[in-house]
């Protein structure tokens, strides 16, 4: 499980994180809404422990992710994708994908990158399992990210916009992968914009807005006219959606 | 063995002149090998192989031969064929020159490593290349490489000593007088590290504080 | 004492300075050769140890005594007052002079002409002091070493003149035709062997060393053998 | 009674040079460029004290002429430290210590060139400090510094002729000693800066080499 | 008029744009569409300059932009968003915007930077005008990008996948923004996935399979059952679309 306790967050002068507290048990998958800038993936980054929070707590299967022991070992257990792929650029694809579980897991070589390339098979990537990061596309680059995370067959799946650069048919082969891993127990937090999606994937949703975390229900009850729909924020979030 | 530093007391106006000397041909040879080195870093990350070439011969002359070979070359040699510099005028010319080599390199180094990706954002708003290399090149090779450029300008002062040999009394010319005038080598080896050190430490401190600007934004808010 | 240190450690290391000849030079072997040599060489044989050379030059040849880097040093040191405030000299092996050279056509002809003039001078050297309180408005020009910088500055006609021992002026300017000496002789140094001090037993040795080296007629053949058959060796005085 | 010609026996004292200037330049070499990593590694642990050891210490090597800190190693520590040390001894020492500083420098600012995301992305995946060092960092590191190491390589061989003060033979003093003998400053300088030149091609060709792999993964296109 | 013929492109052995055709009027708005890999990129790529043509031509406003001199001209006339922003990592947003209108066309510092925070402002990001990058989430980050290059005040513009960073509320004013330009006569390529984005605002829509162009069809048309949806290909990747 997850859990967040009364987080803060600033840049500066800027509270970014302003007092979140969100339990993620195992096996849900929640997913994060709300615009932009106002604090999703600073969140994701607090919760796999690349910021340092001002304020508040941050566990992973009760490890603190504030204090480096723990933290190595909640890392263990989970994975991130990012946002902008952060991939490594003298790595081919299998290489960016095999180095955390040859050096991690301690997996061997040879089966991690085999394993690297039945991944890359799996999301239409087999072609170009040899490339460089430099010589891939938008969407190549995002799936060769999330193959990446699920190498290391994490409990807790973090995930911040996966499917930005994603085509329509990708974007639902990643999601029938990422059902599939749900259903098997994977622990997820999605951050997205796509709320069709979020509505599809998850059990829970949670609002943030200018850092704070406004609402937070399952998500039927989100959708519902009388539950989150009733808040005028999120009605206002939610309209400007493209009428599909 | 004792250790009297009050003994240097009358040479230190002597030592100061030298300090001076060092100086005047230091920031000259400074200014002349960024801006060698610069031009040079252009020319051979340039898409002319023509230049490319010019380019590298010039670096690897100028890097390759020691220092040395190439000051007498020019003080002890050019007058051969008629050419007349001062001694001055020729150190100058030749730090600028060798050092000009070494930056060029340096910069050569954080030009490659820069995203391409933001370099043809750059071109295809139309930007002319010198305005690229001005505005977007430069700026962000810089930032990668102003340490190691500090080292390049370090060893250029420290180089600079050398210019004893073609008849300046820059510092350590004038220590070598002021050593066997008073057979205090440790005295003096003392005085003149401490005198570099702080020449170059100068430029140390310039150097960091260069490198924090140029790299704010990897600092949280500004 | 040193003495036995040297004997003990089995060989003796001599500072020479192999600047130019004929006191000290390299033959077409570029083996060390020169008159200091063989005077290095004498000694060696009177330790009955075999011989370490090294070249040294300037103000190295003090500092690497000092440190005991060098057991003995016979390097056309002159024997100043200054230096022995630093380190000990036998008696005198060997006197020089200092002597100017100059352009034919600079129209110097004494020394009071170099005033204004660029004159090469060693650093560190005994010209250099001479010259500075001598004719201190002469404009001097540094090198570390005279042969070759100074030979090469005097060449191109980029100086005036130049004042170094008369050993290695008469030579050059047998060699070149736009030079030529001045008739003086600004000085009549003494050259002494330099140990480092602390060890007065050892420098008495040297001095008996240096008179048996007078006396024995080994200095006259020596220097002939170097400045010719018809050199007048100055005149030294044996203590012993 | 001036021996101005050249000699066969010239010949071998150039060879003898030239070994004793790379037998020197390699051992100082292989000595910096392990301890100079060593430091770079020291600062990237953050390892406490020893950290602000090491910066002052780098910073006091690089910022001081090698002439002087070979004066103060060779005359200094038998002076001071009743320590003997040999010319070589003392060259290796000196040398050795000053490629470090400059290694240093150029490790960290290599070190620092790296993207942070990417630092990022594999600290989240439970790579541990060292991993990313190894497998993240020192590979794009190394392409970064091989340009300026390289040229600090060949400016190091060039500074491996200060020690010809101390007495050791080498290159340049075989220079020194020949152009005496002889008088003829251009062919001795000549054939020195030539041998030079060859010893620093090969430094800059292996390291040219090594960048073209190192970089295999961006192709630069020119401005 | 953007006019693209018979252009192919390969890396390597690997051919990506094989044989394109594709005219683009002054005041069309051209969407393309294609699966992740199609070659859509490297069009975009190929129509400003970037990747050097392996055979064909491509002129705006008549300028071969083989050419180094007509391109230059080209240039001035259009401007790219990129996929994955490359914004200038050593200025702040300000600075990354206006720096092209100040060299290229010559406006006064002041007056360039006024607009660039005008600009700003009109993606809501007026607060984090002086941040750099680094400093910016995925969002912001994109919106300084679609900024840069509406500075230029383009003829054409090349639009790679902007929204893909976008949370509905953003997506739809950007869109405004566009929508906009465009009624002004500004002609657009855009690059996306989002399919009811590409109904709403293009007036033309070309499918890329394999880097061959295979539809080439006004909107309602392509849309049409009879139109490209007849076609097995289009009718699968648009079925594949989330049923919203
Ligand atoms: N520099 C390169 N070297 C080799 N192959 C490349 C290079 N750039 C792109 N490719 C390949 O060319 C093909 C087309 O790439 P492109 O970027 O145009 O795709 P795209 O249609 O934009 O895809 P996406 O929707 O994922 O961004 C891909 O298979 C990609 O891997
Ligand atoms: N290193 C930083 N320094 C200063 N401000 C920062 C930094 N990183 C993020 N911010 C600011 O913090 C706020 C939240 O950023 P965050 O990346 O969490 O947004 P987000 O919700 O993920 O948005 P998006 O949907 O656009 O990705 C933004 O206003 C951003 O500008
Ligand atoms: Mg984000
Ligand atoms: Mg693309």
């Amino acid at each position: 499980m997850i859990s967040v306790r009364g987080v803060r967050k600033a840049f500066g002068t800027a509270t970014v994180l302003d007092g979140i507290d969100l339990d993620v048990h195992s096996g849900e998958v929640v997913s994060i809404l709300g615009s932009s800038g106002s604090g999703k993936s600073t969140l994701i980054r607090c919760m796999n422990g690349l910021e340092k929070l001002d304020g508040g707590r941050i566990t992973i299967d009760d490890f603190d992710v504030s204090r480096p022991k723990e933290l190595a070992e909640a890392r263990k257990r989970s994975a991130t994708v990012f946002q902008l792929f952060n991939l490594y650029p003298h790595m081919t694809a299998v290489q960016n994908i095999a180095l955390a579980p040859v050096e991690v897991l301690k997996i061997p070589r040879k089966q991690a990158e085999a394993d690297a390339r039945a991944l890359l098979d799996s999301v239409g990537l087999s072609a170009r399992a040899d490339a460089f990061p430099a010589q891939l596309s938008g969407g190549q680059r995002q799936r060769v990210g999330i193959c990446r995370a699920l190498a290391m067959k994490p409990r807790y799946l973090l995930l911040d916009e996966i499917t930005s650069a994603l085509d329509p048919e990708m974007t639902s082969d990643v999601l029938a992968i990422l059902a599939k891993l749900a259903r098997d127990g994977t622990t997820m937090v999605f951050v997205t914009h796509e709320i069709e999606f979020a509505r599809t994937i998850s059990s829970r949703i949670v609002f943030l807005d200018k850092g704070q975390l406004v609402v937070d229900l399952p998500t039927a009850e989100f959708f519902a006219a009388d539950g989150g729909m009733a808040k005028p924020r999120i009605a206002q979030f939610l309209s400007k959606m493209r009428k599909d | 063995m004792t250790f009297d530093l009050t003994i240097l007391a009358p040479h230190i106006p002597f030592l100061v002149k030298g300090a001076v000397l060092t100086a005047e041909a230091c920031v000259l040879a400074l200014a002349g090998s960024l801006c060698i080195g610069t031009i040079v870093a252009a020319l051979v990350t340039s898409a002319s192989p023509v230049l490319s070439r010019i380019a590298y011969i010039y670096v690897d002359l100028f890097r390759n031969i020691p220092f040395i070979v190439q000051l007498f070359f020019f003080f002890y040699g050019l007058p051969e064929i008629g050419i007349y510099v001062n001694a001055f005028a020729t150190g100058v010319i030749a730090l600028s020159i060798a050092g000009g080599a070494f930056t060029s390199d340096v910069i050569r180094s954080g030009i490659l490593s820069i995203d391409p990706g933001i370099l043809e954002a750059a071109e295809v708003s139309g930007l002319s290349k010198p305005t690229i290399f001005r505005k977007i090149v430069m700026p962000i090779a810089l930032r990668t490489s102003v340490r190691p450029l500090g080292s390049v300008f370090i060893n250029l002062i420290l180089t600079s000593s050398i210019l004893s040999t073609i008849t300046l009394n820059e510092l350590t010319g004038s220590a070598k007088i002021v050593a066997s005038d008073t057979f205090r080598p440790f005295e003096i080896y003392a005085v003149l590290l401490v005198a570099y050190a702080s020449l170059t430490y100068l430029v140390s401190l310039a150097i960091g504080a260069l490198h924090r600007y140029l790299n704010r934004d990897q600092t949280e808010a500004a | 004492g040193k003495l036995d240190d040297i004997r003990a450690q089995g060989t003796v290391r001599i500072g020479v300075s192999l600047g130019g000849e004929p006191i000290g030079f390299r033959d077409d072997k570029n083996n060390p050769v020169g008159y200091d040599v063989d005077v290095a060489t004498m000694l060696a044989a009177k330790l009955g140890v075999p011989v370490e050379f090294t070249d040294v030059s300037g103000d190295a040849r003090v500092s690497m005594l000092v440190s005991g880097q060098l057991d003995i040093v016979v390097a056309n040191t002159s024997a100043t007052l200054e230096r022995a405030k630093t380190v000990n000299f036998s008696i005198p092996y060997n006197r020089a002079g200092l002597r100017v050279i100059v352009q034919k056509d600079a129209g110097i002809a004494k020394l009071e002409d170099l005033a204004g003039k660029k004159v090469v001078v060693g650093r560190g050297t005994t010209g250099e002091s001479f010259l500075k309180k001598s004719v201190p408005t002469a404009e001097l020009i540094y090198t570390d070493n005279f042969s070759p910088d100074g030979v090469l500055l005097l060449q191109q006609k980029r100086v005036d003149a130049a004042i170094e021992d008369s050993s290695l002026l008469d030579y050059l300017a047998t060699k070149n035709d736009t030079l030529v000496t001045l008739p003086g002789l600004y000085s009549n140094d003494p050259i002494g062997i330099a140990v480092a001090k602390g060890d007065p037993e050892f420098v008495r040795w040297l001095d008996m060393f240096v008179s048996d080296y007078i006396q024995s007629g080994a200095y006259d053949a020596n220097y002939k053998k170097w400045w010719g058959e018809k050199s007048n060796p100055p005149a030294l005085t044996p203590l012993w | 009674m001036r021996y101005t010609a050249f000699t066969s026996y010239d010949i071998v004292l150039l060879a003898q040079g030239l070994g004793v200037s790379l037998a020197l330049f390699l051992a100082t070499t292989i000595i910096g460029l392990l301890l100079g990593s060593l430091w770079a590694i020291i600062r990237f642990y953050r390892v406490p004290v020893l950290m602000q050891i090491v910066t002052v210490f780098a910073e006091l090597l690089k910022n001081s002429p090698v002439l002087v800190q070979l004066f103060l190693v060779f005359f200094g520590l038998p002076a001071f430290a009743r320590l003997n040390v040999t010319p070589v001894e003392a060259a290796v020492i000196t040398l050795s210590g000053n490629t470090a500083a400059f290694v240093y420098v150029i490790a960290v600012s290599a070190i620092e060139s790296i993207g942070r995301d990417q630092i990022e992305a594999a600290r989240v995946s439970g790579l541990s400090r060292w991993q990313v060092l190894r497998h993240i960092i020192a590979p794009q590191a190394m392409a970064f510094a091989i340009g300026p190491l390289t040229g600090l390589l060949v400016n190091q061989l060039q500074v491996t002729s200060l020690i010809s003060v101390i007495g050791v033979v080498d290159l340049t003093k075989i220079g020194n000693i020949l152009n005496l003998r002889t008088l003829k400053p251009f062919i001795v300088w000549a054939i020195v800066g030539g041998l030079y030149y060859v010893m620093a091609k090969l430094v800059a060709f292996g390291g040219a080499t090594l960048e073209k792999r190192l970089r295999a993964h961006t192709a630069w296109k020119g401005l």
